[in-house]
């Protein structure tokens, strides 16, 4: 059975995941049992019955009814679903109601990442820190259009809308990285729309946290922008590579610097540094031609020194790409 | 097709009249205030004059019942989609108050609206100087 | 089932008799009825569901309707049925110059009421109670009121919808007036006139309610 | 039998006009036959398309923005335009009024209208195909599809008069069903395919009317943004999840209903024995039709809507569940002591019943409102209404196909050809979507253009054999389509397969213009094989 769950489930990592998956084994092997019966009892009738070839066309039997098998037919597979309903609404009941003690984190779905707010302040951008053996509250919410939470680990999931919250919760029992998905579609980046979950040790948590928020002033200004391209998002539509996906690729804007960028709208403007930073912050002002409007505005997610880092990231890119 | 029930005129006179009695008992049952008693009141008068139209007018007393039975299935699955929609939007935050409300309970597009008159012209604000025009609700 | 050996021109050739004939029509045009009434009943889920969550908002924005031309509007529409029905029991009773009467007194009342509709849109349209984001009234009544757009909206829809039947009502009402002229509806053959009619009184059926929902509570 | 063949209904009367101003309900059936399969045909191109792209992670063959106007089309296509309307439009037209011995439906005119507002649907889902695409998925979930830039609006007026049109057949054939009968032909001695329409019809009448109503509440909310389902503005996009699945729950049951019919009368005819529990399948079918409008919250479990409703629609779902279980035992059932024989509309009902059981089982899964939290939204869902929608209705779809076509055309096709063609599709559709289930176990989204190195095996695996399913359906389709050429003189005669209903024992292959030479006098019941014998007039 444990090999069939491996096989099945990714790995178990909530503390009410082994529940649902034993749900799931329950129906499984219930299904596979009735699905048996019918598959046998199709091919025994219509073997034994058969027209052979020499067999004349006759009267056949006019037995249609038999009231044992009808009532078998009714009450077994009423009692398997009684049995899977009050089940599934007991597992249910479990994952809805938060425990009182449950960490709060905020989770904000935006087309195309997530934002991460923590209680003691500070924000982290597509990667989820949690401590293990915590309940964790998820108040989830969206700025644009319906997506949803989905982290398979914890078989939990919850669609974030706009303008209203919804709540989930979980309590992670191993330390790792696990996937998280946008399940609900958002469009153009919807398959992109990825982050990771990582579960630390509680004490590691509580440092983690506590320098969160803290500056990176230490890095140079390319590494930080490294760092912020992935962080924050930059890559679920911009590649590094030259090829075009949702927005222009990185490194061919770094290839035009201090030429001319064309607008949908027929307008232009050179490429330059007041470019980059009004087009990170107002997206929506000048979109390049070919390329649809669907950037969110960043006015608010990055500091001054972090659009400079991004800047001095993106012009770093053709140096490299040339040696 | 002579053999086509007619409903006897007095009974679409009476009818009618009942109809019209009815309405301005609606009407004048709305200027005093039961609180949600009114919405009872007004929509149980409504369902009376609907069933007098329903079965005289729409001749569904003396129709074949396969009519009326479509037409209580209209109301029958009317009933259900209401009923189930409010299973949800009536008991949302019973166990996570957070998600009863929206977030803004207002829209966006208020806050760039002027206020005004009651013609619908801006004025600064709403203060006794327009009191006048405020007609009779306030 | 009638007896009668002839086929009259009207019946059609899947058919066996008169009746049966007829019989089929009108459950057709039940089922129909059936349809329209769910057509409507997604916009009262709207408005059940609506009025559920913001009472105080419906109870605010249900002041800045006309009362009276409601009331007008109900009477004129349940005159019309009532012609409406005269109508067909007229030409039941083979009368066909008074079932002619009453059918342009039903469009006549039809008019009125589209008018009196008017009447009241243009007033709203005037001082910008409208749907949706159009909306701008935000008079002294309404001013601390959150989202009265909502509201309008489906009352524009809802009477709208119900506006567009009147409008559908009045054309065949003009049909059933060529055709009784014409002789073409009589005592022997008059399924249309009944069709319409019940979809004429569906239309004041659907008013019965819109009236208190929105004028009155 | 060569005299009865001088005139039927494909070759009289003549020109290019008599088809188009046809009232005959037979020549309506075969045109909505024939532009349901070119739209099927397109949908698994479309499909195909995305399989090719799926086979391997990235975006190798098309953009992220290609692959969602591909996904929406193919649903909206294969949804609005073949399967709702292909069984009822098509096989329904064609023989219900055969089936009650009348000679047409009860409003002929109101059929072809309703053929035409098809049509005209059908040209705006061409046109949003032709101008640029759609790319909300066939839900139009708000607020995305109040926002998106792509051609929503000409997609929702084509959703609303294709409702139209639905409604229109729906309100035909309950008026037929209830008037038209010949004498004689009570309730119970209905095949269960009128059953089945009928069914079809109720829920077709009832529901679609609110999808009329939602998509013009959608367009009023791009226009003018009222306000109901956008939250921007006030309104709730569940709410707008209440309104489309009250439709599209039921619209379930439009698709699969038709579908028990047609093997309600594959098996016993194929079998050559009385159909076992006919009062039981009748019943259930109105009952599914019924419950089917209690339970369309259970596609939204992630939704956020009340504690209470969940528990409330896990509940009512499984009611569902049980009259179908029921169903499949009584099919089963009915070849017990009969005489099977392997023909190829057999094959397709016995593959319905393996495929159709697995989709059926699967929705046990789902229903179960914590586990559904982990497989919403998942590629196990794609596999589970893959596994109904065309293991279950295409499959019996062209299991019915292949049963009445000699019927509307008075010729036989290949059998060995479309045998093979039917394992072909069996074992096609297995290998394409039972991966997806893993897939969805495992975790995998659906309607992501690319996708984790980690389900790549799966995936791949799927594509491969969705290339066989393809292959097989194609070659099904060109197997009938090659037995109408002139020079194919295997005649079936009016009755190949010894059936007992009224369109094959009283009235030639094809059909006469006005059905029947003159009126039918019912002789036995539609299952009656153990009082009558008709033999059949096709010996291979």
């Amino acid at each position: 059975m444990d090999t069939l769950r491996e096989y099945f489930f990714p790995k178990q990592v909530s503390t009410f995941a082994a529940d649902i998956d034993n749900l799931f084994f329950f129906i499984f092997y219930s299904s596979v049992v009735l699905f048996a019966i019918v598959v046998f009892g199709m091919i025994y009738l219509s073997v034994k019955y058969r027209l052979k070839k020499d067999d004349d066309i006759k009267l056949t039997s006019s037995k249609d009814h038999s009231n044992i098998l009808e009532a078998l037919f009714f009450i077994i597979p009423l009692i398997l679903v009684s049995i899977t309903f009050v089940w599934g609404i007991k597992s249910y009941l479990k994952m809805v109601i938060v425990p009182d003690d449950a960490i709060e984190i905020k989770v904000t779905g935006q087309s195309w990442f997530w934002t991460f707010d923590y209680p003691d302040g500070g924000s982290t951008l597509n990667e989820l820190v949690v401590p293990s053996n915590t309940p964790i509250k998820i108040v989830l919410s969206s700025k644009d259009v319906l997506h949803s939470f989905f982290i398979p680990v914890m078989r939990s999931k919850m669609d974030a809308l706009p303008n209203r919250y919804n709540v989930m919760w979980f309590d992670a029992a191993q330390e790792g990285v696990y996937d998280i998905f946008c399940t609900e579609y958002c469009g153009t980046g919807h398959s992109q729309m990825g982050a990771k979950v990582v579960v630390m040790k509680p004490e590691q948590y509580r440092t983690w946290a506590s320098e969160l928020g803290a500056d990176d002033e230490s890095i140079p200004l390319d590494e930080l922008g490294a760092k912020l391209y992935t962080k924050k998002a930059c890559n679920t539509c911009h590649t590094l590579d030259g090829t075009a996906l949702v927005g222009p690729s990185y490194l061919q804007t770094s290839q035009m610097w201090g030429k001319e960028r064309i607008f949908d709208d027929g307008s232009s403007t050179i490429i330059d540094d007041n470019y980059i930073r009004s087009s990170i912050l107002e997206p929506q002002t000048q979109i390049v031609a070919g390329y649809q409007g669907v950037m969110p505005t960043y006015q608010g997610l990055l500091n001054d020194r972090e659009l400079d880092a991004l800047i001095a990231f993106l012009k770093s890119l053709e140096v490299d790409s040339e040696i | 097709m002579s053999e086509h029930h007619i409903t006897p005129l007095r009974t679409y006179l009476i009818i009618a009249g009942i109809l019209f009695f009815l309405t301005g008992l609606t009407v004048f049952v709305a200027k005093f205030d039961f609180g949600s008693f009114n919405i009872i009141v007004a929509m149980a008068v409504a369902t009376f004059k609907a069933t007098l139209v329903a079965l005289f007018f729409m001749h569904l007393l003396w129709d074949d019942k396969k009519n009326l039975t479509l037409f209580v299935m209209s109301l029958m699955f009317l009933g259900i989609f209401i009923t189930i929609t409010l299973l949800d939007t009536g008991f949302r935050g019973g166990i996570n108050p957070e998600i009863t409300k929206p977030i803004n309970e207002r829209a966006a597009f208020y806050e760039s609206l002027p206020l005004t008159d009651t013609h619908g012209n801006p004025v600064d604000s709403h203060d006794d100087q327009h009191h006048d025009e405020g007609k009779d609700h306030y | 089932m009638s007896n009668d050996k002839s086929s009259p021109k009207f019946l059609q050739h899947h058919f066996h008799d008169v009746n049966q004939q007829y019989e089929t029509a009108k459950l057709g045009m039940w089922a129909f009825i059936l349809t329209e009434v769910l057509t409507f009943g997604g916009l009262f889920v709207a408005y059940v569901v609506f009025r559920s969550w913001y009472p105080e908002m419906f109870v605010g924005a249900n002041l800045l309707l006309d009362v009276n031309k409601g009331l007008l509007n109900t009477i004129v529409l349940i005159t019309s049925s009532l012609t409406m029905a005269l109508a067909i029991w007229a030409i039941q009773k083979k009368n066909k110059k008074l079932s002619l009467i009453m059918l342009v007194a039903t469009f006549i009342f039809a008019f009125i009421f589209l008018v009196i509709k008017y009447l009241e849109y243009s007033h709203k349209f005037e001082v910008g109670q409208l749907p949706g984001e159009y909306y701008s009234y935000m008079g002294p009544e309404i001013a601390h009121i959150n989202n009265p757009h909502i509201f309008f909206s489906i009352y524009f829809i809802m009477t709208g919808l119900h506006g567009l039947h009147v409008a559908i009502g009045m054309g065949l009402i003009a049909w059933l007036i060529y055709s009784t002229a014409k002789g073409n509806l009589n005592s022997d053959y008059y399924t249309p006139m009944e069709m319409v009619g019940i979809f004429w009184h569906l239309v004041d059926l659907i008013w019965i309610y819109l009236f208190p929902l929105f004028y009155l509570i | 039998m060569g005299d009865n063949q001088k005139q039927n209904y494909l070759t009289h009367p003549k020109g290019l006009m008599s088809w188009l101003l046809t009232l005959d309900h037979k020549r309506i059936g075969l045109m909505y036959l024939v532009s349901g399969v070119i739209f099927f045909l397109i949908g698994g191109l479309i499909a195909l398309g995305m399989r090719l792209e799926l086979a391997a992670p990235g975006n190798d063959f098309i953009s992220n923005e290609t692959y969602n106007n591909m996904y929406t089309l193919h649903g909206a296509i294969m949804i609005f335009l073949f399967i709702i309307p292909a069984i009822p439009g098509a096989l329904g037209n064609i023989l219900l009024p055969l089936m009650l011995g009348a000679k047409d439906v009860a409003f002929p005119r109101l059929n072809l209208a309703s053929f035409y507002l098809y049509s005209l649907g059908a040209v705006f889902a061409v046109y949003t195909i032709i101008s640029g695409g759609v790319d909300t998925g066939w839900t139009f979930y708000t607020p995305y599809s109040t926002q998106s830039t792509s051609n929503v609006i000409p997609m929702t007026i084509g959703v609303f008069i294709i409702g139209f049109s639905s409604i229109l057949t729906g309100l035909n054939f309950i008026a037929t069903v209830h008037k038209m009968r010949i004498p004689g032909l009570t309730w119970y001695k209905l095949p269960l395919f009128v059953w089945a329409l009928y069914g079809t019809s109720l829920v077709q009448i009832t529901a679609t009317p609110v999808i009329a109503i939602t998509m013009v509440l959608l367009m009023l909310e791009r226009f003018l943004g009222i306000g109901i389902f956008d939250p921007a503005l006030g309104g709730d996009p569940v709410l707008y999840q209440h309104f489309f699945w009250f439709y599209s729950h039921p619209a379930v049951y439009i698709m699969i209903l038709p579908a028990f019919g047609i093997i309600s009368e594959i098996i016993p005819v194929h079998s050559r024995k009385k159909i076992w529990g006919y009062k039981f399948i009748a019943y259930s079918t109105l009952s599914i039709a019924f419950i089917g409008f209690l339970v369309w919250g259970h596609h939204m479990f992630t939704s956020g809507q009340s504690v209470f409703s969940q528990i409330v629609f896990s509940f009512i779902t499984y009611f569902v569940g049980i009259p179908t279980g029921v169903k499949i035992f009584s099919w089963i059932l009915t070849m017990y002591k009969g005489q099977v024989s392997f023909t190829p509309p057999m094959l397709y009902a016995l593959s319905f019943l393996f495929l159709f059981t697995i989709g059926g089982l699967t929705g046990i899964f789902l229903g179960a409102v914590a586990l559904d939290i982990h497989l919403h939204d998942s590629y196990f869902v794609v596999a589970h209404f893959h596994y109904v929608m065309q293991g279950g209705t295409i499959v019996a779809f062209l299991g019915g196909l292949h049963h009445w076509w000699p019927k509307s055309f008075g010729k036989m096709y290949n059998h060995t050809i479309a045998n093979i063609c039917a394992v072909g599709v069996f074992l096609g559709f297995n290998g394409t979507f039972f991966p997806q289930f893993l897939l969805g176990l495992r975790g995998m989204p659906r309607r992501y253009a690319t996708y984790d190195s980690q389900f790549v095996e799966l995936h791949s695996y799927s594509s491969f054999w969705s290339g066989i399913l393809g292959l097989s359906i194609f070659f099904a389709f060109i197997n009938l389509v090659w037995s109408l050429r002139k020079s194919n003189t295997d005649d079936p005669g009016t009755n190949p397969w010894g059936a007992m209903t009224l369109e094959w024992t009283h009235t030639t292959s094809p059909p006469h213009p006005h059905n029947f030479e003159k009126d039918p006098i019912l002789e036995h019941g539609p299952y009656d094989y153990d009082k009558v014998i008709v033999e059949p007039t096709y010996k291979k």
